[in-house]
């Protein structure tokens, strides 16, 4: 009976209830949801694959690329894979509205294609070479200049680099 | 160190000269740890029935394949005991479908640690008051460590497959729709 | 009196995880117990083996979520010791602030459950409207409610900025204010105390026999808590209180957890005043040489203790650890002997069993 | 109308069967719509409880194998049939005079036992340990809580048949027209200790906390309704539902049946329905925990008992 | 009038969708997080009509966490079959729905749509307690149209 009163402060100040689901929930920006995939920011260096904990990522072959697929009812939501991109291509976002009925069960995956590019070079199919990383291999350098670099191979890169072209 | 750990570091050197070794690690803290590798079992007992009168306490038992590739037969036991902080670890080797003594008339929680390296690697226990299975179901067959461990850097996880297989076909269906 | 053996579990609505008693009772007595383990069982440790250490980090944080944080956070020490990595100072502090959340949230999960275990659901919810603050805290500053994701190997994923750091202080006030309120309930509400006080008793000395640690221990008087006696992280730098019960009861192992929860909000008011600046991790991902090291910390429940062997390559040869329920399990047919069986589910669910982590 | 069919519809519109469930339904909603606010909560919609049995009546009902299939199957209806039965012989003041056959305080107290013993038998029928458990807690409960309750009735009895020069008043309707004459017995001081015994045993006889030990769910799992599903489970939420009605009308008709006639007088009933379930039901089992059965069995037979006995040796005494 | 009454009932009845979770060997972080839903002011099922129960029988959906280990695959089966139809089945985090991270040890049996039939899945790892009121949203929707 001496938690009378905490019944009544309860009482006078009213229900602590959430709107949700019958308004949009509070959500912190950080919350780690589901993962996007910016394809852009590719390199198809394949570490996210490789060391992500729940098996939830694969590269599909594709005639003039490779397939990202992320399957999310396999995702563990650890964000591993965003800290060890390079490129910045795997963000994990503040979305967590993934509930679904069973048949969509396997419809429920980020997917892209990243294709391969050729080299400006040599002409021979290359890696792309998104700019996040780029920019991180050659701090300081113009954006034309970085242009010219991520449209070349790393072979004719490092020739180009011997040759003392730049940077 | 404290006290304790030097009390139980000479327990293990009044243990026959040649059966046991004995090193010690300070952390940036002041934590030790020790590392004690007997070479014949049966020194296990007595050191426990030492080590239970310091007191020392029985912290974990980790069991493992004498090793990885398991080119080499045989077991190890490492018994890890608190020392008031400090740890030392009794590291004991076990040959392939030997057995180990229990630790329970000294320490009553070697129970269920023991069960357990049972079940995880067939290794029996001298005098243990309850050799029954402790957390594997009697539906996956003895020593499950030994027997998956090695096939399993061989062998491709069969439900991952299945399931990707299923994800990829519907993108492929998605995709002509 | 009629005797009868009732079965408890494994899948009981009182209890959150499957454990199985077999339980004899006379009248609404119980004379003895079994326990039937392995229904969490899922073979973590030989999952470990398969996966490389980074992959382990998230693995190790799964195998339970209530000291989800204090699983990685061990593995790293142990990984750091290995490959004799040094720690930038900010990263230890940040590491304990981590760690000291999660006890709060853990703490006052199980307090909350105590009180929903004998019907006093209004109390139940008014704690676990506490540990929402604590919830929406973890959300904001990790991402997640539950898996923290705050470590990685020699440092840690997170910072605190200044925002941040005003942030978690102000959540932490909330947090006390309420919490004083909530121990002055549990100290003293009658139809608390009748259902707690002399239930569940466990002697010191079977604590010590059995080799208990954590809270269950030091409510029955044992003074060991790993952050003082083996001082790992910023905890050598730290002033950490022993908190100790004496009748080894239902109702002083909860008043240890809640006082350890104010203990916890002590420790993080520290180390936001002393933490240095700085790093918050070592440069690059490092290689982990062969070797076997030992790795200990105070989780919420007790001590976590984790043994691993590494052989060089980036997988690990053997890793081991042993959770404190592990070891607390064992009280239970000691407190267990002579209860009545509406205080079955009370005295299992006050040793704050973690049967996820007891199985892996 | 014929003679005999007033009885009839008493039992199964007004005020029993149709009238009582609705009511007890309502009073249902009521209890955990404030509950929810006790406890900052928005709370289910009023008629919660009514949803909860039209699902229930269509779902599947599944006997166990372990079970005796006609007593597990009749006693939630022995069960219901009894407290609709009792819901007519509750006077209201103004509106509803039961027909003297139907039976006096006495009667409605023996048959306020049968729910209890309902639930005795379907948890022993249904062949679960819980429902064994159950069955002896129950047995327990009861046992702890009929002699105070007796008591307290007694004690109006008395009252109410001293001021009319008789050694007694089992009539529930003599005690109301007492009470419309002299006033209500909640202003007798000579009655407070009698109607403290029967708020104790409100909670006590409705099962809720902080004595729901019979059907506790974390520690026997609902006990002897564990086993029973859909329409079976239905029939012992109706009966739970007119079992409120009976009891707060009880109350009502023993310490407050004043009211005005007409559709004034039922408004005022249900009112006070509502009044006396949230004071002696939703706000004593938001505000504590629940009691072991040896505890419950020792404060019944300690607060209460005393209580009674001192209320019917004060009712003695001035008579 | 007597048209119309039975999707009447339906429409009622499907106000009243009665919980039961089943744990299926996993971490406890879904398990909490939906102790966490079921019952406290913040969010507050029995809104929705909502009410968790202790017996199996009394449940129309269930919502299962874990991976289904291999000791605990047969227990949760026998629960599965004493809940009365009809019924609704909720995978609550990635665990039940495809193994999550326990997907290839020896010790799991699932994912757990081989073994009863799922009707909704909610992701996550543990899913926040929002997203598990969606996923019992939308499992109240598809249990309506089985009434």
């Amino acid at each position: 009976m001496w938690y009378l009163p905490v019944l009544i402060r309860n009482l006078l100040k009213g229900p602590a209830t959430e709107a949700f689901p019958f308004a949009e929930a509070w959500t912190p920006p950080r919350m780690r949801g589901r993962i996007a995939f910016d394809p852009g920011s590719c390199a198809l260096c394949r570490v996210c694959a490789r060391i992500c904990p729940a098996g939830a990522i694969q590269f599909e072959k594709r005639p003039d690329g490779l397939e990202f697929n992320l399957w999310h009812n396999s995702c563990v939501f650890c964000g591993l894979c965003t800290i060890y991109c390079e490129s910045e291509g795997l963000h994990a976002i503040p979305d967590w509205h993934l509930s679904h009925y069973q048949d969509e069960k396997f419809d429920l995956v980020e997917r892209a294609v990243v294709r391969f590019e050729k080299c400006s070079g040599c002409g021979k199919q290359k890696m792309p070479a998104p700019l996040p990383l780029m920019r991180k291999l050659y701090p300081g350098v113009d954006a034309k200049e970085m242009e010219r670099l991520r449209a070349l191979c790393p072979q004719c890169r490092k020739a180009g680099e011997q040759k003392g072209e730049t940077p | 160190m404290k006290d304790i750990a030097a009390a139980a570091g000479s327990l293990v050197a009044g243990l026959a000269a040649g059966r046991a070794t004995l090193v010690w690690r300070t952390d940036g803290k002041g934590v030790a740890t020790g590392w004690c590798v007997l070479t014949d079992p049966a020194d296990l007992a007595p050191l426990a029935e030492g080590l239970a009168a310091l007191p020392a306490r029985l912290s974990a038992i980790t069991a493992f394949g004498a090793d990885k590739a398991k080119k080499t037969p045989g077991f190890r036991v490492a018994y890890h005991f608190d020392l008031d902080g400090d740890t030392l670890t009794v590291t004991v080797p076990v040959p392939e479908g030997g057995s180990v003594a229990s630790l329970t008339p000294w320490f009553a929680n070697a129970d269920w640690p023991e069960r357990e390296m049972a079940e995880l690697y067939a290794i029996a226990i001298d005098g243990h008051p309850d050799p029954r299975r402790l957390f594997v179901d009697e539906q996956l067959g003895a020593a499950v460590f030994d027997q998956y461990i090695p096939f399993s850097a061989m062998v491709n996880a069969a439900t991952t497959k299945g399931l990707w297989e299923q994800v990829i076909a519907r993108g492929k269906e998605r995709a002509k729709e | 009196m009629s005797s009868y053996r009732i079965p408890v579990g494994p899948l009981h609505v009182a209890l959150e995880e499957p454990m199985y008693f077999k339980v004899d009772v006379s009248g609404e007595t119980v004379t003895a117990v079994e326990i039937v383990a392995g229904h969490a069982h899922r073979g973590i440790e030989y999952l470990v083996a398969k996966r490389n250490i980074h992959q382990n980090l998230v693995l190790t944080e799964r195998v339970c979520s209530l000291c989800s944080n204090s699983h990685p956070f061990t593995y790293c020490m142990a990984l750091e010791q290995i490959a004799g990595i040094v720690l930038p100072e900010r990263a230890e502090y940040l590491r304990v602030i981590a760690d000291e959340i999660k006890r709060i949230a853990s703490n006052l999960f199980n307090v909350a459950i105590t009180a929903h275990l004998v019907g006093f659901d209004t109390l139940f919810m008014q704690v676990m409207e506490l540990r929402e603050i604590m919830q929406d805290t973890k959300e904001s500053i990790f991402g997640n409610r539950m898996d923290l994701g705050a470590n990685r190997i020699g440092g840690v994923r997170y910072d605190l900025d200044a925002d941040g750091r005003d942030y978690l202080a102000a959540q932490l006030r909330h947090v006390a204010r309420e919490l004083l309120e909530i121990r002055k309930i549990y100290e003293g509400d009658a139809s608390f105390l009748r259902r707690t006080r002399g239930v569940g008793v466990l002697p010191a000395a079977d604590a010590a026999r059995l080799g208990l640690v954590g809270p269950v221990a030091r409510a029955s008087g044992i003074a060991a808590d790993v952050r003082i006696k083996a001082p790992y992280a910023a905890y050598d730098r730290l002033a950490v209180e022993m908190q100790t019960g004496e009748d080894g009861d239902v109702w002083s192992r909860t008043l240890v957890r809640l006082r350890e929860a104010g203990t916890a909000i002590a420790i993080i008011d520290q180390c936001l005043k002393d933490m240095p600046g700085g790093p918050v991790s070592i440069p690059s991902i490092p290689d982990i040489p062969a070797g076997e090291a030992i790795a200990k910390s105070e989780a919420p429940r007790g001590e976590l203790i984790y043994y691993l062997r590494t052989d060089g390559s980036d997988k690990p040869e053997r890793l081991k650890w042993r959770v404190p329920s592990f070891n607390n399990w064992s009280a239970l047919p000691v407190m267990l002997k002579g209860a009545r069986i509406a205080d079955i589910a009370l005295i299992v669910g006050s040793i704050d069993p973690c049967v996820s982590c007891t199985e892996r | 109308m014929p003679e005999f069919l007033s009885p009839v519809l008493a039992v199964a519109v007004f005020p029993g069967g149709l009238f009582a469930l609705a009511l007890g339904l309502l009073l249902k909603g009521i209890d955990r719509r404030v509950a929810a606010r006790l406890q900052r909560r928005v709370g289910p919609p009023l008629l919660q409880p009514l949803f909860d049995l039209i699902k229930l009546a269509r779902k599947e009902t599944l006997v166990p194998e372990t079970a005796v299939t006609p007593v597990f199957r009749g006693a939630p209806v022995a069960g219901l049939a009894a407290m609709v039965l009792a819901a007519a012989m509750i006077p209201i003041a103004g509106v509803y005079r039961p027909d003297p056959a139907l039976g006096d305080l006495l009667v409605l107290f023996y048959l306020l036992a049968v729910p209890a013993v309902a639930l005795m038998l379907a948890g022993s029928a249904s062949g679960s340990p819980f429902g064994a458990i159950g069955f002896s807690r129950e047995m327990v409960m009861m046992i702890a809580y009929e002699a105070p309750v007796l008591l307290a009735l007694l004690a109006v009895a008395v009252r109410g048949g001293a001021a009319e020069g008789r050694p007694g008043c089992l009539s529930l309707s003599a005690i109301v027209d007492y009470q419309m004459r002299n006033g209500p017995l909640l202003l007798d001081p000579v009655l407070w200790p009698a109607l403290a015994a029967f708020l104790c045993f409100l909670p006590a006889n409705l099962g809720v906390l902080p004595f729901d030990i019979p059907e506790a769910e974390t520690e026997i799992l609902e006990g002897p309704l564990l086993e029973y599903s859909g329409p079976g489970l239905g029939l012992f939420k109706m009966m739970a539902a007119v079992k409120a009605v009976v009891v707060l009308g009880l109350a009502i008709t023993l310490f407050l049946p004043n009211g005005p006639a007409g559709a004034a007088g039922l408004a005022l009933f249900i009112v006070k329905c509502a009044l006396f379930m949230i004071a002696g039901v939703t706000v004593t089992r938001t505000a504590m925990g629940r009691m072991r059965i040896d505890q419950a069995f020792r404060f019944l037979l300690r607060w209460p008992l005393a209580f009674g006995v001192i209320g019917f040796a004060a009712v003695l005494v001035r008579w | 009038m007597t048209l119309s009454l039975g999707p009447l009932l339906s429409r009622l009845s499907a106000r009243s969708p009665w919980l039961y979770r089943i744990n299926a060997g996993s971490c406890n972080g879904c398990d909490v997080e939906l102790a966490t839903t079921a019952i406290i002011p913040r969010y507050d099922v029995e809104r929705l009509g909502c009410q968790y129960c202790g017996s199996p029988k009394h449940a129309d959906i269930v919502l299962i966490t874990g991976p289904l280990t291999v000791r605990v695959k047969d227990k949760v089966l026998r629960l599965y079959e004493e809940i009365p139809d009809p019924k609704v089945t909720v995978a609550v985090g990635v665990c039940p729905i495809s193994g999550g991270i326990f997907r290839d040890s020896y010790a799991v049996a699932g994912p757990l749509d081989t073994v009863i039939p799922v009707d909704v899945n909610v992701p996550g790892c543990p899913p926040r307690p929002q997203a598990i009121i969606e996923g019992i949203a939308k499992a109240i929707a598809l249990w309506r149209s089985r009434l």
